[in-house]
């Protein structure tokens, strides 16, 4: 256990850009050990990973797995070393099966065909074994994205690897699929696997991590054991301060709903009620959290009010006017602002400009330009002072997105969507994959619209999140809503759990409260 | 890495690509002809040898930029839409059915005959637009079917309305000199159409980068489920960008007609929408590129043809040879291991000066 | 006379391939001596096109061959705005002769021509407006191509058993049409309820099309198709050995083009229209060497002249009834005696083309 | 309407749709194969055009109509390799190298058919061979539809078996998985350890082996000879026909026979009083209408279905 069973020394990576994301990093893994990689966003995790994994060549350094030097040069070689890695963002297929995605490369075969009824099998015998409930012959299209995670986790065990890199795998699970991950990843460490892991929640971390390696700009700052660092030491290494873990907050002084959903009903592409009669209101001042499993509706929900679907039933108001037959752009004018849970789809143009992905829902207004015409220099202006104030770590802010980790990435949503005071703002999934630093100022930035008067509707499967931030709070369980807490520090975080999974129903009166 | 070396490196990769072709050129038509060096000597300084094959190059251009412009717009919202072909040959057939059916007086013949090419070409985008933006139905496709059909009504306007029986061949009657875009450079067909032209470029130029409507149908092109969630009418971009294309392209169709030619005579597309999408590619889809990019192309085009006409190099390797150039000049993989290596060299010279600094 | 004709044509064939070896010859050998006439062939398209420019250009082979003169032949392809400056261009080159293709280069040729008096130009398939300018420098050969296609009609009225004969054009203009209008006159003149049915291919190149659209003629009962399409005309030929019936060929004699690879598609050809294009250059060169060619003037060469006519081959020979013929000969004479004046497309509007074709449409 | 109608319903007319339809059917699994992985391949009609000369050659030298088909898709193959390591190793732009190869195809075919034959329109001269035509023992005898099926080409019937074999290659296979999972997302596959150019050149080459086949029934079956250009957009046509099959064989199949029955119908009612460029846009319309009926029942019938869930549900 003490000798390391892998060692990657002097890693230098520079992309074609010029960024220098790794610089001499020496980095050791010992057998049998779960390793954490924490680090600010960008700070060169999945890089360093990336390289481990063959996904990329480094300029300088080299690889040992068991004191002999290995050559990767493709995640070919990185697999049959016994590497595995799930990458931060998904690597699926989405026409495929779960099953075809879990044996892509290593399908079985019969006759020269693929075996389909064997590889079901062997997805539904792998999944059985790690205690992961998925159904392998489901589409990835059309699975939710928790589930989306644990097919990444399956694939990568499937292919027999004995070290496991995982990119941040928990930033899209609840707590209990978390918790249950956590439980098999033990499992897996008693067998004798080990496991690299990058995550930005300490928590989790202190949980089941034996030895960190912390990063910032490129540069490790050392390995040390669990015990020697305590949550606040980690976020200094990582960061260079304190962070305050708690949001202060005052208490809401609600005033009148500013958003309104009545009855709210929807179909989503399988077919089925995503959402069921949902009475909502979000008032003036408050924030409202939505907790729930990830795929009971939050998303669907989401969607409808914000007015990327349509064909839903019910009527959405805002500040008084009915929005639901209004465009996109009419309802932002409306005031309305929207985190997208799924940036990569939705909250950015990878290939657009940081600039370019900033003005995207400014078209209408004159901080762009007067009229018609763009302004060049109000755009320059805005997207310093964004970059600025959203501490967007880049050279440029005309620089593509796609050159921005994941966490950058996330903050220009955060940036755009805060750049207008909001008459509402939905904040779905909006600390996903960003590091404690940011996700603090992300928070204090939620609380601060609050304050200033705006709404805002809060939907997280970080149950931390939920708790600490929302005034009041609505449990989402099947596409209704199971419990509704005025205040939500009535409530316990293992009660909510009860609610989540759908073993408890309020009665109906306290739940109309919402509405 | 800097700018000035990024563009300097652009700028070699694509002189490479030219020698490689040039040196390729050079193989086959040492193949197919007893004077190879002349041959080449012409390919490569023909278009320049006389004022004529010099206007040559520029008159070849004049189409080449407004089709080349269409594309841009087009393929800048992602939209792979041939129907710039068929709008640059209905925008004519337009142009010379007005002219010949109704006598307008001088400046106004021109001017309406150019815009009724515009709006008739932006006209036949409207099918596959619409249908693309309501319907998601392949644009592709369906432009191209289109043409085929715009074609066949191009004959048959022709046949029918305004073809001259006196005429040997099938030609409308002869177009109103008063509507003509003249030549201003002697012993060229330099035609005023190239102010035209160049006055879209600009204007396309400052519509993508500088208007809101440009951006918008640039951010569909990049990402359309962001346009879409920023609030952004993606129905009304992809549809107008389409017809933004089939605007342009028909201008220049009723240019070409008016600076080029005597009659309207065209019985099938002459082409130019799909030069205008290797135009556009040429020029990255920027429309301030386009005349850069439909320079490259007519100067290969004259040059091939010089060299077809004055040495004994077969007429087929012209279209070999400027296959071959195409299949090059794209090729981006050239020096991509050189510019790896200067770009590691200049990040740790930086580095190096910081820590003197330090 | 026709027999003559096929002669010339053979000839050709076998001098395009010594032509070929000529020029090199000359190039390598002898230094172009002073006294070597230098023509240019211009032609409005590519060759290949096994119609009037690549008869053209057997014609300039052979002259090349017999007088020794130096041919340059530059295709100028599809491109309209080409061919204004290649007229200039080999204008300014210093040939002697410059000759032209088609009505596409009229305009063209009357444009440079004035301001090159000491070039000769020489346009075919087409005229120059002499009207228009002082045009003394350009001889202009038009074609009775309708007149050879009367004889065809005829032919193909008498042989069809079902009364139902096939036109197939490549595209919808008058140098097509001249060919139909005088097919469905010929065949009228034989029986005046005789139906053809018309189709264009609207393309030279697609002879799979062609195919396709003259099986569907055979299959509706028609026996005999007179095609004009240039290459997409081989489709007609291929569909006729596939059913069993006759085609037509055009511009020069195709039977001949399969006589050794296939004999069994030449058995199916029974003639072909030819339109001795290469015939007519020769002749125009050896009258310049002679003095005797008139310039400044169009000449409309048909049937008398020797440059239209049906050919005349072994399959000819076999195939066309003895009866058949003599009625052929006899209506050939009487054109050319100018007893029987053919129809012909050029001045014809659209309408009254439709019309001809509605009137024997079945 | 009689008359038409006279015209259409004829076994002749029937027979003629297959035939019509084959070269597109067998460059639509071109097009399916690259499209699945990816790159959009405009080169098919270049690469058909080349095979269909190659064919022609090599059944006129080796006097063995095999060898001549052999030939031709070999060619195709050989072309589809140049584009694919154009686009895949030099990554140059996949539309460009494709015009540019059609652009080489054009020149090269005349030239090589010139420096052969010295004719630069058709191969007349050569004595090529045609793939012979068969009759299916039982269904020959079957009276409307023998007349109909029986008596095709034999690359008539390879083309459609070829559709079943693709179907099997493409949903049931590694390699056919792979080419689809690259051409959606190849990150995922190049993470799994799957070389993704590797991929794509195999699809690349099984494409070029379609558009070769395709070549050689235009100038081998169709016609027993090369003539210049004869493919004349039947490879963009075959893009179209994937387009509105969804990329799958079956599908794509299809719509080759209703573009073949369309462009039929139009060769067949050229005796009809209608100018004929009317007749002649009908394959087009109906390509336009069919795929618009399809993209717009499919976003009817969804939003329709989910309504409808939702009135029930109150
Ligand atoms: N493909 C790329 N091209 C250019 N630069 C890149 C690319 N990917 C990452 N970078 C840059 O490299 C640096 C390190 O990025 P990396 O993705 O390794 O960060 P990270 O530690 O994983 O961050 P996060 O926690 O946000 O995921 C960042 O500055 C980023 O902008
Ligand atoms: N179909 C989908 N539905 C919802 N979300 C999706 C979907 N596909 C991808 N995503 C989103 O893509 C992202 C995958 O990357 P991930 O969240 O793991 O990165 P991250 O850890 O947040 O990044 P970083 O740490 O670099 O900031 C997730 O945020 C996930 O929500
Ligand atoms: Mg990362
Ligand atoms: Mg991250």
């Amino acid at each position: 256990m003490n000798e390391d069973l892998l060692v990657m020394s002097k890693i230098t990576k520079i992309y074609p850009n010029g960024v220098m994301a790794n610089d001499k990093v020496d980095f050791s893994v010992k057998a049998g050990e779960i390793h954490a990689l924490m680090g600010e966003n960008g700070a060169g995790k999945s890089t360093l990973m990336n390289i481990l994994y063959g996904e990329h060549q480094p300029e300088e350094g080299a690889v040992y797995l068991e004191g002999r030097k290995i050559k990767i040069t493709s995640p070919n070689d990185a697999i049959a070393h016994g590497i595995g890695m799930v990458h931060q963002h998904f690597m699926l297929v989405p026409s495929l099966s779960v099953a075809q995605n879990i044996y892509l490369g290593k399908e079985p075969r019969k006759n020269g065909l693929i075996d389909t009824k064997m590889m079901i099998k062997q997805a539904e015998e792998i999944a059985e074994k790690y205690n992961f409930k998925i159904l392998c012959t489901a589409r990835v299209a059309d699975i939710p994205v928790g589930m989306k995670q644990k097919v990444e986790i399956l694939k990568a065990l499937a292919g027999g690897a004995k070290i496991l890199i995982l990119d941040e795998p928990t930033a899209v699970l609840t707590p209990q699929e978390t918790e249950e991950l956590f439980h098999e990843l033990t499992e897996f460490k008693k067998r004798g696997h080990t496991i690299i892991f990058i995550s930005h929640k300490l928590k989790e971390i202190k949980q089941i991590c034996d030895r960190i390696t912390i990063m910032k700009n490129g540069k490790s700052m050392g390995t040390y054991d669990m015990q020697e660092l305590d949550e606040k030491s980690i976020s200094r290494l990582m960061v260079g301060r304190d962070v305050i873990k708690s949001v202060e907050k005052r208490k809401a002084k609600p005033g009148d709903a500013v958003l309104k959903v009545e009855d709210l009903s929807c179909i989503n592409e399988d077919g089925k009620h995503a959402v069921n009669h949902i009475n909502l209101k979000v008032r003036k001042g408050e924030i409202l959290g939505i907790a729930g499993v990830e795929g009971n509706g939050q998303s669907e929900f989401v969607e409808c009010i914000s007015g990327m679907r349509k064909d839903y039933k019910g009527r959405v108001s805002i500040c008084g006017q009915y929005v639901d037959k209004f465009s996109i752009k009419k309802i932002r004018k409306a005031g309305l602002s929207h985190i997208s849970e799924d940036r990569m789809s939705y909250g950015v143009a990878t290939e657009a400009s940081i600039s370019d992905n900033l003005i995207s829902d400014k078209l209408g207004e004159d901080m762009i330009g007067h009229g018609p015409i763009l302004s060049n220099k109000k755009i320059a202006a805005l997207a310093l002072e964004l970059v600025d104030k959203f501490l967007i770590k880049c050279s440029s802010y005309k620089q593509p997105v796609s050159m921005l980790s994941g966490g950058n990435m996330q903050k220009v949503v955060i940036a755009r969507e805060f750049a207008r005071e909001p008459a509402i703002m939905i904040a779905n999934q909006p600390s996903r994959g960003v590091d404690v630093g940011a996700t603090e100022f992300i928070h204090k930035k939620l609380v601060e619209i609050r304050d200033n008067g705006a709404a805002v509707l809060l939907v997280s499967a970080d149950l931390n999140e939920v708790m600490e931030l929302s005034d009041s709070l609505a449990v989402f369980y099947g596409g209704e809503v199971v419990a509704y807490f005025e205040d939500s520090r009535n409530v316990t975080e293992e009660e909510l759990g009860y609610y989540m999974l759908g073993l408890m129903k309020q009665p109906e009166d306290i739940i109309l409260k919402l509405g | 890495m800097n700018k000035k070396r990024e563009a300097l490196f652009q700028f070699l990769s694509i002189l490479i690509a030219i020698t490689v072709a040039l040196l390729v050129t050079f193989i086959i038509i040492l193949c197919v002809s007893n004077e190879p060096v002349e041959a080449l000597k012409t390919f490569i300084a023909g278009p320049l040898s006389t004022k004529r094959r010099i206007g040559n190059v520029i008159e070849g251009m004049i189409p080449l930029i407004f089709t080349g412009l269409a594309a841009c717009v087009m393929f800048q919202a992602k939209q792979f839409s041939l129907i710039g072909d068929g709008s640059f040959l209905v925008g004519a057939l337009a142009c010379a059915v007005l002219l010949l059916k109704l006598q307008l007086p001088a400046g106004i013949a021109l001017f309406l005959g150019v815009l009724i090419g515009g709006a008739v070409g932006g006209i036949c985008a409207v099918i596959p637009g619409f249908l693309k933006a309501k319907w998601n139905v392949n644009e592709f496709v369906v432009s191209m079917m289109f043409n085929s059909i715009l074609e066949y009504f191009t004959i048959f306007v022709l046949l029918n309305f305004i073809r001259d029986p006196g005429s040997g061949f099938v030609a409308s009657y002869l177009i109103p000199e008063n509507a003509k875009l003249q030549s201003f450079i002697s012993k060229t067909n330099i035609h005023t159409g190239l102010f035209i032209a160049l006055f879209m470029v600009v204007l396309t130029a400052f519509f993508m980068y500088k208007t809101k409507w440009g951006y918008s149908i640039r951010m569909v092109g990049k990402n359309p489920r962001f346009s879409k969630y920023s609030g952004i009418n993606t129905f009304a971009v992809i549809f107008s960008c389409q017809i933004i294309g089939g605007f342009i392209a028909g201008l220049g169709g009723a240019v070409e007609l008016l600076g080029m030619y005597d009659r309207f005579q065209w019985q099938s597309t002459p082409g130019y929408g799909f030069d205008g999408m290797t135009v556009a590619i040429l020029a990255a889809n920027n429309p301030a590129l386009v005349p850069v990019g439909a320079l490259f192309l007519a100067y290969i085009r004259v040059g091939t043809d010089v060299m077809a006409r004055v040495s004994s190099v077969p007429n087929e390797s012209v279209s070999i040879i400027q296959g071959i150039i195409m299949l090059l000049i794209t090729a981006s993989a050239f020096l991509s291991g050189t510019k790896h290596k200067m770009v590691i060299r200049s990040v740790k010279d930086e580095q190096k000066k910081m820590k003197e600094v330090a | 006379k026709t027999s003559e004709e096929t002669q010339t044509a053979q000839q050709n064939s076998e001098s395009n391939e010594a032509g070929q070896e000529k020029e090199q010859d000359t190039e390598k050998e002898e230094a172009p001596s002073q006294e070597d006439v230098r023509i240019a062939l211009l032609l409005s398209g590519n060759l290949g096109d096994m119609s009037f420019l690549d008869s053209a250009n057997k014609g300039t082979s052979q002259i090349m061959a017999d007088y020794g003169a130096q041919v340059k032949v530059i295709e100028m392809g599809s491109d309209a705005t080409k061919y204004e400056t290649n007229v200039l261009d080999a204008s300014d080159e210093g040939y002697d002769i410059i000759i032209g293709s088609g009505w596409q280069l009229q305009e063209p040729f009357q444009n440079v021509a004035k301001d090159y008096p000491d070039i000769k130009y020489i346009i075919f398939d087409a005229a120059v407006d002499y009207a228009a300018g002082d045009y003394s420098n350009v001889y202009s050969i038009s074609y009775k191509s309708n007149e050879a296609a009367y004889l065809a009609g005829i032919m193909a009225a008498n042989m069809s058993k079902t009364s139902i004969l096939g036109f197939l054009g490549g595209a919808d203009g008058a140098v097509i049409n001249d060919f139909m209008i005088g097919f469905i006159e010929g065949a009228r003149s034989v029986d005046p309820d005789i139906k053809v049915i018309c189709g264009y291919v609207d393309d030279y190149s697609d002879s799979p099309k062609c195919k396709e659209m003259a099986l569907a003629q055979y299959n509706q009962g028609a026996d005999i198709i007179f095609t004009a399409a240039g290459a997409s005309g081989i489709g007609t030929l291929e569909a006729a050995k596939e059913t069993g019936n006759y085609a037509i060929g055009v511009d020069s004699d195709q039977a001949m083009l399969y006589a050794e690879s296939d004999p069994a598609q030449a058995q199916l050809i029974p003639a072909s229209v030819m339109k001795n294009v290469d015939a007519t250059l020769v002749r125009a060169y050896e009258m310049i060497q002679e003095g005797t060619l008139p310039w400044g003037q169009e000449e409309a060469l048909g049937l008398s002249d020797g440059a239209v006519g049906l050919s005349d081959n072994e399959f000819y020979q076999k195939l066309v009834p003895e009866d058949v013929k003599v009625k052929i000969d006899e209506a050939s004479d009487a054109i050319a005696r100018g007893e029987i004046s053919v129809k012909s497309a050029y001045g014809l509007t659209t309408e009254e083309v439709r019309e001809i074709i509605n009137s024997v449409a079945p | 309407m009689q008359q038409m109608f006279n015209i259409i319903f004829t076994t002749s007319f029937a027979y003629s749709i297959l035939r019509v339809s084959t070269p597109l059917i067998l460059a639509g699994m071109a097009a399916v194969v690259s499209e699945r992985a990816g790159v959009a391949n405009i080169a098919i009609e270049g690469m058909m055009l080349i095979s269909a000369l190659t064919g022609v050659v090599i059944s006129a030298v080796t006097q063995s109509c095999f060898a001549g088909v052999a030939a031709g898709a070999a060619g195709g193959m050989v072309v589809s390799l140049i584009l694919a390591y154009f686009i895949l190793q030099l990554k140059a732009n996949n539309i460009m190298c494709g015009l540019a190869v059609n652009a080489i195809a054009k020149g090269g075919t005349v030239f090589a058919l010139y420096l052969l034959t010295g004719s630069k329109g058709a191969s007349t001269a050569l004595n090529s061979l045609t793939v012979p035509k068969i009759d299916i023992p039982l269904i020959k005898d079957i009276p409307v539809l023998g007349e109909i099926i029986s008596g095709q080409s034999v690359l008539t019937y390879t083309a459609i078996l070829l559709v079943a074999v693709m179907h099997v290659f493409i949903f049931r296979t590694r390699t056919g998985i792979r080419i689809s999972a690259v051409g959606e997302n190849e990150k995922a596959v190049g993470s799994v350890g799957i070389s993704v150019i590797r991929t794509r050149y195999t699809a690349l080459l099984i494409s070029g082996f379609f558009s070769g086949l395709a070549g050689v029934f235009l100038s081998m079956s169709y016609m027993s000879g090369f003539t210049a250009n004869m493919t004349s957009g039947r490879g963009f046509i075959a893009l179209a026909a994937n387009s509105m099959g969804q990329n799958t064989p079956w599908g794509t199949l299809l719509a080759a026979l209703i573009f073949g029955a369309a462009d039929s119908a139009a060769n067949y009612l050229q005796v009809l009083a209608v100018p004929a460029q009317f007749i002649q846009m009908i394959p087009y319309v109906t390509t336009i209408l069919g795929i618009t009926l399809y993209s717009v029942f499919k976003v009817r019938n969804e939003k329709k279905l989910k309504m409808k869930m939702l009135g029930v549900q109150q």
